[in-house]
């Protein structure tokens, strides 16, 4: 009796639909177009699924950020997360998304307009439903404004950075996300970036490399004498989940980069992402904490965390191809770039607060490199060529758009807003207002 | 009255108050503070870079003692807190010119 | 070789199920038939993958209100918030799910009797798994306890607040659940509620602003003159984590709502709600934000997180009609409520800990009536009187119930033990024993 | 225009697989064949999404970890747990996998060789891909190991640990999961374990067990006369955030055991494992929420916590057949045996930090043999040897390894460092730098 | 000129310092202390094992203030800080050689 | 020997540390506290309600020091933790009676 009474649930349309279905279209299913309306939802489901877990990165990078800046500046660092991902997500409806997929035409840019879905209880074209495709571009594209926030952390102005965010996501991110994801020149050309080593990864490192370089360092951080004075974040619990965080979205992230689900191929080519993503991040970690070991004898728990960032940047670009031995020293050399480049960005007074650059900058362009070792499409020139071509582009975009926020409403707080911290200067919430520092 | 002021290592803090308590001590106060002196910080290393730091974590204790304590406290504080090692701390020992209890208002060593 | 033998795994039924039903059935099977299986299975797993997503809300709730809550009744909270969670899993198999979905029939309640489901291995009828959606409604019903225990915090005894969700989770929800999902009257008038904008918002929001009313303000949280003394939360990154949890979780509050993900319309019109979900959420915060940057010169952080959840909730009655623009007004007004009415409220002296009135209560009627703005079935009369049953039937029911625990019991601690903390008071264990405060 | 373009988008093969099946293989579809297709993306589906939500309970078990030590811990904590999850991943390719599914035969052990998985674009033999399997069952290793890292917490060497997890993980948890999920001789013997409450849950519980014996309690955990000094953990949102990570984790655990989603009948298990599985949750709660009242007029938080989990283990041996109350008992048992475990280890100055072995251990056991009660097929004498083999052969090989490494690299830190906590000894980063203790 | 340190309920803090406020006290020093007194802690279970806590929160606070208005401070702080209950605290009075105003150099009763 | 207390802003307590080792000062113990005084705190804003934070958070150093480094240690004291702004704090000297190394029983000013 339960049974015959439930089905009335929730949601109108969708109730109608739900019931609907087989007596509204058995006449005209045929085994071809069950076999693609199943691929249909399979490929919606991995859009979906993806996207929920990339979208949840967005948490991560919060706490990883949280739990590396030192506690007067963790409310600022909370707030600037949700906004910007709330930013990533209109900017990308209102200009990013056909900037970066419509009629870009083997060229260098898209159409300049807002995005649009198909009516609710709409048939929808194509072998994916639109909106989870639309979904699943929107939180790369966040993800990319995240890498960011991290590296500028501590001493940036608030509205500066939100605006950096919007043209960033909306315009510079989808400009050149188009050359290659939306079929332009560089995808004519043969690059290859599979999930978005440089598309994403390099793009958010080159606009955190200018933003860090035209802030200059946080007060106190380097002293005389090439002295370097460390500020060691006020939560390593919190950077540790937001690292987990991170690693699971990443599953969707390389893992729906494969944009199919619907057939046995696709599902085995989805599950071979997720291993090798998986070994890329451990390699990472275990190379990262056998060098420390080596060379500190102690194991800096931070570094052994941005190491399994950086394995899974590396794999990014081409996380199908290689085999276990691969992706694992694929991720291991991401490892040991990033407890190399660390100290050497030190020493060139480039203060990158949580270690985005050698995590996404550095990391990402290696990855995009090791393309070759499995790929026999790939072609170490043309590789060169988008990174360099990626790499101009967005560092110059970003610079011009630093340097105009700078010279025009000014992007550093004052000595004392930053000796107090921003969340007493901009937020007026402490983050543990409670406890004794 | 004398008002004791004690720096020792934070590991000793219960045997000390327990060595005073058996002493007839009733009441003392005890802070978390920073060491500096001639116990250095460990050298740490922070993503790759490697930093001095100059405080050690120490227990502060303030006893407010009657003159018949002064000195049997002072003992029991150097000879407990005492582990032979650098960075022991010290017993600063003030004049007290007066006492109060807050919830009586009796003054003086009765307060104590 | 490997492949050979690895079939034999774990999990004996599953294991014979599953390499059994080729062979089992393969000769009944037709095109509609499995076609039909297929859609069985897609909407099964829309339950159970939206289900685990609104599940791990129960820890965003914990986070979020051990962020806003003082250290001293930290404690407290993460205990209630995973014992509401398994008080309401427990009732709403005991009673709740018959009285909301058994026997309705258009009327104003179901039946009193504990649920059950089919045997292990057998074959559901119906278009999806009985349990997965008993699964599915019941961590709504988890988060409608949620919502109370954020604003009745730092005051409240542990034992009649569990009292309180057990018959709350076990018969207030569900009886008036039932008027609408339940096929029961309100449903019959054409009230519209896709995924519980009023009918797990509001009511959660009526039983906690009842609470906080009967309960009374914090000692110490309202001065004379007019005063209010501000007792700000004690980790604002926990708080931030609890609400992208809560974003995260509402891609299958909204989305699961949907009921089914069987064919093309059905998935696409999934993704529609997922983007629309995510733009009112970002519209919430981006216009909390510019309000009080306007009004304040600052931006609280903690009114920035209410407003992404005011965002989302104000779409939760209609998640799929609206466009893109639509969807951010709708969320943005939400996100503006929250920021004038958290200061309202206060003035009233209604002292909800975190906020949560505004944000389901107050966002959640908002949410209900701008439901006519894009469903053209929507009609506001009906709107209203949905709200106006839903307000009356949840307050009245749940001040009796307080008022009931507070004579009998007694609900409050001692001032005393307010002024220690819940944590010393009843649970024992203090939440950061380390820190200094 | 837009869809037009989209369709070239990332990936190369992933691409030209995506547009391609159709056309390549629509020849010779039939019914059979589509359906075991749509099957085999299913069953890869439920491995993925059971997959990627095990693998989050490394950070479930990181943050439960990190917040029952104490602050000078915590770092040290956080690095075991990203390490060891990391090790497992590698040592379940080198040499895991093969020993435990390789040519077993109804033995006692497969075969020694790394594993490998079919190449990028292959169609996959068998009814799921081979990579999501492995995935599955790697992170089922990691979980076995995470349970050992909390119990011998705040005393052990980093680096004796790492080899301890890089065996366990490599070696003794394949060879023992090879008797029954390997098909070897337990599983002839009709041994039931359906999730692991033996297999996994136990194995790690008497790791955990024999190495906190071996490495003894933390210096001044048991005074004179049976004095026990409790040593308060430092941030119990943490352990809840924790908990309720295991807890959603859960779900892919025992719901992806099933091992098949492509039908109805499996859907419909799923969906019952999910609900049983959360029923036993909230049962091992709510017991011991009330036998903690009873007994202590308080109710310890963390406690409550471990109850949860002790639940969740409980079921793990059978989470199909249980109807709802028996589900609820399962669990409430596993929560009694937490509330009366905890404090009997510590009058056996078994000092167990974090309460892995009553979870483990003993709900895994008493789940083991509890299958019995609902399970037909099951038979106590038979539960029995499997726990008794499973026992010797776990507690052996892991005392072994433990005093092995105690007189060769020495597993303990010295008293001096274990006073100033293991974070300024090995790890050199504190967990919060900024706060007083 | 004297150095009244005075330990107190943390709760009675503001009372307090607006009580010195209205008597001309322009300026004091607080600090997050733990006391050992009469009070003792409660008794506290943990995992099932019971504990006793010997040290209670209190608040330090330090004044140093004009001769002529130590005994109205000392007075003010036992009224209003007392609560009648165990544990209220105490007053401590010693004397202070010199005080100075770091900002402007000036020494004495003007720096106070 | 004297005891001196010297309040200052929380950002110049290394360049104080620094000028005093200088000095020959070999130890100091420093606590984190909060001030009350001419500087007030910023007018705060939380959920919509304005607030006065009355407390300024201020490090606290305690400085034992034999009678011919007083005026020296007071004078760099007040010169190095000057801004010139409000809040820069205060320094306070009391009379020690006697001053013990716990680790060696040595008192007086070799204590130190
Ligand atoms: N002159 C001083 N004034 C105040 N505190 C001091 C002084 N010298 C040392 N201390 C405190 O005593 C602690 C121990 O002193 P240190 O010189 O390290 O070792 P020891 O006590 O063995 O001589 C220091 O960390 C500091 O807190
Ligand atoms: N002799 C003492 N020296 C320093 N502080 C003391 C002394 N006696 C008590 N105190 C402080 O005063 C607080 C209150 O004292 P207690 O004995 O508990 O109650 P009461 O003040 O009512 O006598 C203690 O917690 C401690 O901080
Ligand atoms: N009478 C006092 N007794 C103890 N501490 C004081 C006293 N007056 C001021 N202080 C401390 O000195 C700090 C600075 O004092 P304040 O009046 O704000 O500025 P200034 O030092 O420039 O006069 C205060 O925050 C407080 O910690």
């Amino acid at each position: 009796m339960l049974k015959a009474n439930k089905p009335i649930l929730l949601g109108l349309v969708g109730a109608t639909l739900a019931l609907a279905p087989l007596a509204a279209t058995a006449q005209e299913v045929t085994l071809e177009s069950l076999k693609a309306e199943t691929a249909f939802v399979f490929n919606t489901m991995l859009f979906l699924m993806g996207g929920f877990l990339v979208m949840f990165m967005a948490a991560g990078f919060a706490m990883l950020e949280a739990g590396l800046v030192r506690s007067k500046n963790v409310s600022m660092q909370c707030l600037k997360n949700i906004a910007l991902y709330s930013i990533a997500g209109i900017m990308f409806w209102a200009l990013g998304y056909s900037l970066m997929y419509a009629d870009v035409n083997g060229g260098f840019i898209g159409s300049w307009m807002p995005y649009s879905w198909p009516e609710a209880g709409t048939v929808n074209d194509g072998s994916y439903s639109v909106g989870s495709d639309w979904f699943f571009q929107m939180v790369f594209c966040a993800a990319t404004a995240s890498i960011v926030s991290g590296a500028v952390a501590e001493r940036i102005k608030l509205w500066p950075f939100l605006i950096f965010v919007a043209v960033l996501t909306g315009v510079i991110y989808p400009i050149s996300g188009s050359w290659k994801w939306g079929a332009g020149w560089l995808d004519n050309l043969g690059f290859l970036d599979f999930a978005g080593s440089t598309i994403v990864h390099s793009v958010g490192g080159w606009a955190a490399l200018t933003g860090a370089v035209i802030l200059g360092a946080r007060k106190g951080k380097y002293g005389d004498g090439g002295r370097i004075n460390p500020m060691p974040g006020s939560s390593i619990p919190l950077a540790t989940l937001g690292t987990f965080i991170l690693w699971l979205g990443w599953f969707g992230f390389n893992g729906g980069s494969q944009l199919a689900f619907g057939d046995n191929a696709n599902a085995s080519d989805v599950s071979r992402i997720f291993v090798n993503t998986n070994l890329a991040a451990a390699g990472g970690v275990m190379v990262s904490i056998f060098i420390m070991a080596l060379m500190y004898k102690k194991v800096d728990v931070t570094m052994a965390l941005n190491s399994a960032l950086a394995g899974l940047v590396a794999i990014t670009a081409e996380p199908l191809m290689p085999g276990p031995l691969a992706s694992i020293l694929i991720g291991g050399v991401g490892g040991a770039i990033v407890v190399l480049a660390v100290p050497m960005l030190d020493r060139f007074k480039i203060d990158d607060v949580v270690g985005a650059i050698p995590v996404h900058l550095f990391a990402g362009i290696w990855g995009t490199l090791a393309v070759v070792i499995s790929n026999p499409e790939g072609d170490l020139i043309i590789q060169l060529t988008g990174v360099a071509a990626y790499g101009l582009f967005a560092a110059v975009a970003s610079a011009t758009l630093w340097l105009f926020l700078k010279v025009t409403i000014g992007i550093r707080v004052s000595d004392e807003n930053e000796y107090e911290g921003l969340d007493k200067a901009e937020i007026g919430v402490e983050a543990y207002p409670e406890f004794t520092r | 009255m004398k008002f004791i002021i004690a720096i020792i290592k934070p590991f000793k803090l219960d045997e000390v108050r327990e060595a005073l308590t058996s002493l007839g001590v009733e009441g003392l106060t005890a802070t978390d503070v920073k060491g500096y002196g001639r116990q250095k910080g460990q050298a740490e290393m922070y993503r790759g870079a490697e930093y001095e730091t100059y405080f050690v974590p120490k227990v502060k204790l303030e006893i407010a003692v009657i003159d018949e304590l002064v000195s049997q406290v002072v003992e029991e504080i150097t000879t407990v807190a005492r582990s032979g090692k650098i960075g022991d701390g010290k017993v600063f020992v003030l004049d007290l010119d007066q006492a109060i209890r807050i919830r009586t208002g009796e003054a003086g060593g009765v307060a104590l």
